[in-house]
């Protein structure tokens, strides 16, 4: 097969998927004609592809549906559709699974995956209508399950945690399970004014890039002390010298609220924001604290329309241990589904939602207590749209509260005003 | 002079302040080496030339009556080679040829002025102020009355300088704002949209009435045949920019206007730079004629803020460092939904990172 | 006069506007009258004012016309109109210039002055209509003039820069007068769109409170090192010891530019921001540099529509000392006020307008270069509205330029694109 | 299997992950202490219970066809106990039970696989990116192929740790932005407003596409007797939302698109925080098959970071720190009119200060 500008891909160190693509062409036919396809796509800089719903029954999502254009030209990509895979949490497989994989995208379509798309899908290309729902039915038969797409919660997405990482703060390959089984009528069934993703980090380090990506990131932090061995912290300053440490670490730190004394390390932890960093550098002698949990997020996603928003903090802690601990945190996600769901417009991702009605009363429809913390800072204009008629408190009157609510003020006599 | 003549433009410009420049700043113009501080309200600036310049700030009311300003001008012509000079922030310099002239001076102007000498470095700066019920049509409050007040309240501040930073503070009488951002500012706010006088609109050009509302709240009307404006009411945010355009958008309230109090406004360019003020409280009573709540209320944050910031840190920069919940628990102020901004960079506000302190 | 609540105003230590006004009430009765309609305001939380336009002829501004709600219990208030003043430049003033003020407030009004108002100007308040003008006449025949108010230029304040202050980089005084001589016709016949106010400063500190108080702040600045006098250096080191200045001056640095080593400073200029807090610290040892200008920056207001706003960087150094400096600089102004007075809409102040139509536009219109240091970071968005159509380079072609705008692409033969 | 039997929903939900952890992982599941690099894409967690877990980070084209997915599992059965996982990076992670296992393994990666081994720690991680030409219906460019081309262009950089930071790419193929906020991201740009296909547009929900465009430049509008729609040029600002939601809107445009370049997007909230990534430079050509100029534009800002950043500094914060006047001059990209935000939030992007660097 010759394509002169595709072949130029296949020269270069980096693994060649043009190199990978032809090999599998030779047994999978259509393979060689999305080549061919993409060929003429980069000779003319543009794209062949339509796409339309197409679902499998009793199902609202999961499979991209996709028509060539050049379908008289290459019938056996005029229907190339790709089936979105639930992946396993933390995206961790045994060789056992992968290959039965391998041979259900063999059996009935091009035999190619992308390990993972870019919400956590198994991406599984190149069904055409009628095998598209054979292989649903072989991955749901063997326990897989179709992804998210369209006006519904998507597949989750985690880092590898505890699995794997010293810094998790939580379970995010549990949170993830419970999250999917409990909520897999959300994910295929959609029924939201838009589209929902969560995305599970272990701690502030944020593995699982959530926070511009997902409507909801979950990050692991703590609210005791961060754990600090100071004899390591002894050597690891004897081993890098103390200017190294100061330049590299305490000053580094977003609040000051760490300091190096001699060979020690001291830390305000009152003013600590679960940044990383200090821990991240110095992982052999610092560590989170024991008393750990999670920051719900709320509002991320990329660009459409809004031109990008990073996620911001709804509730600053929230334990995630006991049963009942996963209880109020759905809790929590539910009331947030019910009055988005309520009120939200079509095609309105949460954040944009939370920017036309404003936070404050999605906090109100929510349930959830405002908190500085949710913010950078508090408004800078003074256009409140208060909801109580603000009762001064007058001389003499009972001093409660610092902003002021409890009752109307009192008439004056001769009063002229208004 | 006959009052009936007709006057004409006499675009007279600026007075040429160089007649009005006091001999040693005159001799040293642009060529200043450095300053000392000698004691509150008093400092030195030194010359190239060797020649020092010697200054005393006194504070001023801004509200001076003509005998008044005339005993200030006794004291500038006794002392000062009859030359003076205003601070941007309302006080009176007056700058002595002795250093040995400094304690009369200052004496002088305690005795005859009854004005404190302060006002300078790491203390409680004057208060910048609008005019209020004295003479604005606009005002939902007093200015030069909490001030005073204030004043009274903070004068040890105003005569020391026990602050890390110093402390700009302004009032301003309506939600126009005429007071300048500073590191706590009290201004005005109200609890419901405007209450319209159909009768009086149309004295207002009313497509000017439209087009001020920023969020597109009033609409044309008609009432009994003539033509008016109404105010969507969900829309209204209680600006009080209409009101301003027009006055039959009555949007004061002497019953449920409040007051609030800002804090973390700074101009200078200094390490971060200039930030706008943030709302610290909200709903403190307008209570006249001493605003007892809002000296209170005034009087936690300088506490806090002079507990907890580093030198050379003024208030908004002392509380970016220890974060806002430390704020509202050291003042004891509450935060509450109202704190979250709502308006058009209202997401720019938010924290948009897994920051918390817990 | 009895004034159960003013009368508490005249208690405390900070001087007393009630106890000055009674005195002055003995010599002007309007003075007593004006203090017994704002007991009344402060009895009710009233104001009692009305306003309406009254000009002097050939002024299309400079006076604010106040008549009193109450007119007919307090009559000598019924017109109480405040005259504006524009002051001296840096607010300096021989006790004669200010007698001379004292007898014409006293001739004409009520006799009483605030200096200054938060704009800039004598504010010299209380006459009525005829003695108004007859006031006027008397400030305009002794070289006094009148200040701004309407839509309209306003009268220019200015920190007192290098009539007493080491910091200066450039003479604020002369700005002050240079320009609102130059345009005392637009203070006088207002014809902008809206306010235009200018503020001037000596320096980054910004002692003229000019940043979000004017359209226009005008702040001295530097382009060439700070002055380093490392003896000076030397001995404050040596009282203040080493780690107090790392604490207090070098590590404040925002760009962490200025280190100590030692007992010496020692800086990277190339980065200095101008912050000036270095040298305010350090002010016996450290100097501005010596090729000095100023930065034009531009947008400021408070609240009214806006929320609040803060100027920005427009011009980041402009030289200050030739005419030619002087003329540069005013046709920036100048160009900046014929594109907001075509196209600004009634009511809308510069800053508002550049909002509407964008940063970009506005440079184009006032033929300024975009330059970095005009925005704290460029665009996070990818909505950008490009006026032209990029050409893209193609490989062979010539490489010119960073951003590609100079020629059309080439058709490829086969192009089946849009 | 019979194609026509209808499928009812199964609703597995996720799989069990706990069936598919590495023994070593499922032993010391949450009681991990620490971890070691050993080299570029090698380290080693070290458990509380003793035990050390290695890995090796093999770069993957992510697309897979199924033989090499096979022979990934060859090599995870023979080394690793028959268990792997990929990252959230598309890399591939072999867990070796033996440290001298390493080099055998990292041998058959490199033979059998041609994989590199890297894109850990402080080096140029894998790239992050879309569907392009390859299988999307919007696409205005590819992905795999830009990513192949920039692989191959910073292979040294991914397979050693030379940065002061990781440094974290996307890329993404239409306007809609399916690729990730990181510290360099490489865009499509379109350069006129959407072209309309009156015949095709009754296919699409004109309410939905009306309301789509968030600066509403979309209106409804009849040709030859048809509802259609029609968009005002002038309002128009090409973002390409319309697009997505009817492909009668075809903003797409093989000769005028063009790719920009965006740097300083960051997800952790590590040290000051996440942010957003910010225009470096725009109009560079849409260059199948290896888009030689982007490869340069990216090399341009990896050389400027590499000789001015401080260590730990991501690409933001590096730049957050010199300014972006320098930022501007050591890339030699030019900043025009376009790099200032014209959208929403706009203001929040000026320089609010008299903060410059001369
Ligand atoms: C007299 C005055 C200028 C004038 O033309 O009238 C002035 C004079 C000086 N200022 Fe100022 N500043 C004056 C208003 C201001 C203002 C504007 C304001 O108050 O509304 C500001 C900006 C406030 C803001 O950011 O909101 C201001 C911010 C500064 C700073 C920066 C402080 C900081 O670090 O943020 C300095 C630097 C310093 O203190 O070392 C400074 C320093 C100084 C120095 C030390 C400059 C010098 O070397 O002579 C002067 C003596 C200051 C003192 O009070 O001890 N001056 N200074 C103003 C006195 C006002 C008053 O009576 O209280
Ligand atoms: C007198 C003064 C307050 C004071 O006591 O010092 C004042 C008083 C008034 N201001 Fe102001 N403003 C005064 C400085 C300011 C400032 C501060 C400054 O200039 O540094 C501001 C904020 C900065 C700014 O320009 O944004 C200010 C922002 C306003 C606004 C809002 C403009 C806006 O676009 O946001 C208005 C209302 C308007 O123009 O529609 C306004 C309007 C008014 C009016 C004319 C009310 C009206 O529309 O009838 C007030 C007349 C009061 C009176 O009875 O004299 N005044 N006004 C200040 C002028 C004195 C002087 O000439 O020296
Ligand atoms: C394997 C993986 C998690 C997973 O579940 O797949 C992972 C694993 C680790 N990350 Fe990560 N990170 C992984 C994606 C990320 C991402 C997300 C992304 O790349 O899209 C981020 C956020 C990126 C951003 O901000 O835009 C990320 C930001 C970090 C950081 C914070 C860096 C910083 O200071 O800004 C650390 C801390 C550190 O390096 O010390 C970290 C640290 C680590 C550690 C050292 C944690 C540990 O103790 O085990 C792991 C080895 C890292 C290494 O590459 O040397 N990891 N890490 C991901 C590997 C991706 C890859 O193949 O390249
Ligand atoms: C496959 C995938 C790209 C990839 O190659 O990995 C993808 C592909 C598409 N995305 Fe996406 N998005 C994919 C992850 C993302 C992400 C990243 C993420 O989830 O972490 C984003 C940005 C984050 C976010 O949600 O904002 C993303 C933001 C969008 C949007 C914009 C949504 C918005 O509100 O801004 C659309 C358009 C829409 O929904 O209207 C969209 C739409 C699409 C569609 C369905 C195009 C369409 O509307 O027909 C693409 C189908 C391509 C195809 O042929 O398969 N895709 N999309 C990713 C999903 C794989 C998976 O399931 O694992
Ligand atoms: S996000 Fe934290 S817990 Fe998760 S893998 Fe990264 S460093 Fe580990
Ligand atoms: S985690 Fe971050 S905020 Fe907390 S002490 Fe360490 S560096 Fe500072
Ligand atoms: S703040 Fe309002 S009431 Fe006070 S002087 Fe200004 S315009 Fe008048
Ligand atoms: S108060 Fe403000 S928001 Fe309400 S109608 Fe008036 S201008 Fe509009
Ligand atoms: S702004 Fe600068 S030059 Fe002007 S008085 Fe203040 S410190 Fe001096
Ligand atoms: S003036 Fe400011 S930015 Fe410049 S060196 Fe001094 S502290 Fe740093
Ligand atoms: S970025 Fe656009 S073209 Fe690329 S996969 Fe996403 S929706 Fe499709
Ligand atoms: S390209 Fe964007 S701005 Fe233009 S019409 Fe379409 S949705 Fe609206």
């Amino acid at each position: 097969m010759k394509l002169p500008l595709l072949d130029q891909l296949e020269e270069g160190p980096w693994p060649s998927f043009v190199k990978d693509l032809k090999e599998q062409a030779k047994r999978r036919p259509q393979v060689g004609q999305l080549l061919q396809q993409l060929e003429q796509s980069y000779e003319n800089r543009w794209d062949y592809w339509r796409g339309t719903a197409i679902n499998v029954p009793g199902y609202g999502g999961g499979i991209i549906a996709r028509y060539s254009d050049l379908g008289e030209k290459f019938p056996q990509v005029a229907q190339f559709h790709t089936i979105r895979v639930i992946e396993s949490p933390g995206f961790v497989y045994s060789t056992e699974a992968l290959r039965q994989l391998c041979d259900i995208s063999e059996d009935y379509g091009a035999g190619i995956m992308q390990l993972h798309g870019m919400t956590g899908d198994i991406l599984m290309l190149g069904f055409d209508n009628e095998k598209m729902m054979q292989a649903s039915e072989a991955l749901m038969e063997n326990g897989w399950d179709l992804g998210g797409s369209g006006n519904g919660m998507r597949t989750i997405p985690c880092c590898i945690g505890p699995a794997r990482c010293e810094m998790a703060c939580y379970d995010t390959l549990r949170l993830t399970k419970y999250l999917t089984d409990k909520y897999i009528g959300y994910l295929h069934r959609p029924e939201f004014p838009y589209k929902y993703k969560f995305k599970l980090s272990g701690c502030g380090n944020d593995c699982a890039n959530s926070m511009s990506r997902s409507d909801m990131p979950v990050i692991g932090t703590w609210r005791d002390d961060i754990q600090v061995d100071q004899e390591a912290v002894a050597r690891f300053v004897e081993e890098m010298e103390p200017e190294w440490v100061v330049r590299n670490v305490t000053s580094r730190c977003p609040t000051r609220c760490i300091h190096l004394h001699g060979d020690r390390i001291e830390i305000d932890n009152s003013n600590c924001v679960r940044c990383m960093h200090c821990i991240n550098v110095m992982h052999l002698a610092l560590a989170p604290g024991k008393d750990r949990g999670v920051t719900m997020l709320i509002g991320g996603k990329r660009t459409v329309r809004s031109g990008e928003m990073i996620s911001s903090v709804l509730v600053p802690f929230q334990k995630l241990e006991s049963d009942e601990d996963y209880l109020a945190f759905c809790a929590i996600v539910e009331r947030i589904w019910d009055f988005w769901g309520e009120h939200g417009n079509e095609h309105e991702r949460v954040g944009e939602f939370i920017d036309r009605v404003g936070l404050g009363t999605f906090l109100d429809g929510v349930g959830i207590e405002p908190d500085p913390q949710m913010v950078a800072n508090p408004r800078s204009n003074p256009y409140i749209k208060f909801e109580e008629y603000a009762a001064p408190r007058l001389e003499g009157e009972p001093q409660k509260g610092a902003n002021v609510l409890e009752h109307e003020p009192d008439r004056r006599e001769d009063y002229e005003g208004s | 002079m006959d009052a009936k003549k007709p006057l004409a433009p006499r675009d007279n410009g600026a007075p040429d302040y160089k007649k009005y420049l006091h001999p040693a700043m005159e001799r040293n113009y642009g060529r200043w080496k450095y300053h000392r501080d000698l004691r509150p309200g008093v400092f030195v600036h030194e010359s190239e030339s060797g020649e020092s310049l010697y200054t005393v700030r006194a504070g001023s009311p801004r509200m001076l009556s003509a005998p008044l300003l005339r005993r200030v001008c006794d004291i500038a012509d006794k002392y000062c080679q009859g030359r003076l000079r205003f601070t941007s922030r309302n006080n009176i310099e007056f700058q002595p040829e002795k250093e040995e002239d400094i304690q009369p001076l200052m004496d002088e102007i305690s005795r005859v002025l009854g004005f404190p000498v302060g006002g300078s470095g790491h203390s409680f700066h004057n208060i910048i102020h609008t005019q209020g019920w004295l003479h604005c049509n606009l005002p939902g409050t007093d200015a030069a009355g909490i001030v005073k007040a204030l004043l009274d309240m903070f004068y040890e501040e105003f005569t020391h300088e026990n602050f890390p930073q110093r402390v700009k503070v302004s009032t301003s009488c309506c939600t126009i704002n005429c007071g300048g951002q500073t590191d706590i500012a009290i201004n005005l706010q109200h609890h419901h949209p405007p209450v319209i006088d159909h009768g009086m609109v149309s004295r207002c050009e009313l497509p000017k009435v439209i087009s001020i509302c920023p969020v597109l709240a009033i609409r044309p009307d008609r009432v009994e045949g003539h033509d008016t404006v109404e105010v969507i009411e969900e829309k209204c945010m209680y600006c009080g920019a209409c009101h301003a355009q027009c006055p039959a958008l009555e949007i004061r309230d002497g019953q449920t206007d409040t007051l609030s109090i800002w804090v973390g406004g700074k101009s200078a360019s200094t390490r971060g730079g200039p930030s706008f003020m943030k709302l610290a409280t909200w709903g403190l009573p307008n209570n006249p004629p001493r605003w007892p709540e809002v000296g209170d209320a005034v009087r936690r944050i300088l506490k806090a803020y002079q507990a907890g910031a580093n030198p050379y840190e003024r208030v908004g920069e002392w509380i970016e460092r220890v974060g806002w919940k430390n704020f509202f628990a050291e003042t004891g102020f509450e935060f509450t939904k109202y704190h979250i901004d709502s308006y058009r960079w209202a997401r720019t506000t938010f924290n948009t990172s897994a920051h918390v302190r817990l």
